[in-house]
């Protein structure tokens, strides 16, 4: 069983990474995010992202009803269905659903969220994002054993039954805990986890279970929440995390041969 | 001199009286007599409560 | 075995209609469109809806691709995932999914089509549309059969795997068809049909199978399309089809005990 | 007195000429010899050929 994330980074060619979905046998799970999108989409309705960030640096987006409207239009809509699209044209049998759908994950909505804006610090409510709490994976189940190929994406279910907007990693990572996936790939715009974020030659090849807290450090910002998810997939007893390069043609093939950042 | 308007209200924890300038909706402060942590609920005039806990871990 | 059609005319209130959903106790699968909202999202994005008619008077959008982005995320996004997100709020397990997922439907693209704009015949090229040749129901079946509420909503596929724009009143036929449903009740912002359509007073109650031609006369522009989509519906072995009022409360209660125009 | 520009193209069935005026690409005109139906696929210079069928039944 293996759960691969692509994300919504503008560097990946979607088309291109979909052409290898067809070489790969065993049962999958395919996540995505749509961020980048996300912004534009935002940005031309007259909406921008506003992005707040925690004291602990954490960055991520204020989403507020309308947001959420957007969101489920860009992720749910253009991307899912793109990807469903693309993946049917190649003969692969893809169901998009996002998260909300057969209550597959169901989280807490945070009523409110301490954020540093404009160097303040403020409470921020309304915000319709939160963390994943449980993931129910008899639908997953149901479709891959008729052979069909899951396409997830956020947002997940609020316990009171509202979108929630969850990270796309995380939601792979519980995904791939709850199906007790061999394989967690994760594909980016980037050759794997940098030592320098700037320098692509500076690729972390290996990282051995007990090497986890040297790659902590190594990490910033969105790659730090990235490890921190690796760690966490690991000891939920995921086999292994691979953080590989979502731009190169078998991408999936390149990945699964241990290409990129390979832990556990 | 900037025409800052300094407003004073309560603290709910302390009933200490803390002053405050040119803040917004949301913002928190601290009250200078027994460090709560407030978040300001109103501007006009200005109303404290207790700011909630700190939180991680939110969405994309 | 139900299926439910709910139209995106901007009459009717989602919120409202879909409180009744709860009450239904067999099969059910929720058809909807989004016509609507997707005029207004188009016209905030600046690629405004253009509508084109054939020769015969028949009137529809034309689906460049920049159109059906926009349609993915307005039908599949937006109002789809907000309708999930209300039944799951309901406590009913919805899953929604557009026609292309799991292949559920297949039709032809129409590679050009003659239209008349602006007074002259033209042919236009490039249209992401076409008509439904075949429904692929195993999917549905496997929701049903493990109690999933199944919400689906165009577009469906192409032979050569791209997103066509189908009719959401004939997709909600092709599938109650496929299903051998019992009833298929098709909801909109008026109480059925009408003799004449700007007095609500004139409701057809019942047209029996033998009454469809007078029928065919009394409808105008798209009701016309319903009467012809529901002779079909009959002749392929749906037991009823039903015009309903979306508006009112207990909305599919009232169509299931005959109240709008029940046909057949 | 408008001055809208005639051109002359050669219909593909007949190859009688066709004199038209102000014509778009896609626009259907027909034939003044042998009646055909002639979509026009450009317009500088205007090129003629056989337009489609009529097909009913597209989407929403």
């Amino acid at each position: 069983m293996l759960v691969v994330k692509i994300g919504g980074s503008k560097g990946v060619d979607l088309e291109r990474f979909l052409g290898d979905v067809p070489s790969v046998r065993e049962p999958m799970v395919l996540v995505h995010g749509a961020n980048h999108e996300l912004n534009q989409v935002s940005e031309q309705l007259g909406h921008p992202a506003r992005m707040v960030t925690s004291s602990t640096g954490q960055v991520s987006r204020y989403t507020d009803r309308r947001t959420m409207e957007i969101f489920m239009m860009v992720y749910c809509g253009r991307v899912n269905k793109t990807i469903v699209e693309r993946l049917q044209g190649l003969g692969v049998n893809a169901v998009g659903l996002s998260a909300m759908d057969g209550a597959i994950a169901r989280g807490r909505r945070k009523e409110q969220i301490r954020v540093i804006e404009d160097g303040k610090p403020k409470v921020l409510r309304g915000d319709y994002a939160g963390s994943i709490q449980q993931v129910d994976t008899r639908l997953l189940r149901l479709l891959l054993d008729s052979g069909y190929l899951p396409v997830l994406t956020p947002p997940a279910l609020s316990s009171e039954g509202e979108a929630i907007n969850v990270d796309g990693d995380k939601l792979a990572m519980e995904i791939a805990a709850a199906l007790c996936a061999d394989k967690l790939l994760i594909f980016s715009d980037t050759p794997g986890l940098l030592r320098d974020v700037r320098d692509e030659g500076s690729l972390i090849g290996r990282i051995q279970r007990d090497e986890m807290e040297q790659a902590l450090e190594v990490a910033e910002g969105r790659a730090k929440k990235k490890v921190i998810a690796a760690r966490e997939a690991l000891e939920r007893g995921i086999g292994q995390v691979v953080f590989a390069d979502g731009r190169v043609d078998g991408a999936i093939q390149k990945a699964l041969a241990g290409q990129g950042t390979v832990i556990g | 001199m900037s025409n800052t308007t300094t407003d004073v209200a309560v603290c709910p924890e302390c009933e200490g009286s803390v002053a405050v300038a040119d803040v917004e909706r949301g913002e928190i402060v601290q009250c200078p007599d027994c460090g709560a942590e407030l978040e300001v609920t109103n501007t006009d005039p200005v109303t404290l409560q207790l700011a909630p806990e700190e939180e991680e871990d939110w969405g994309e």
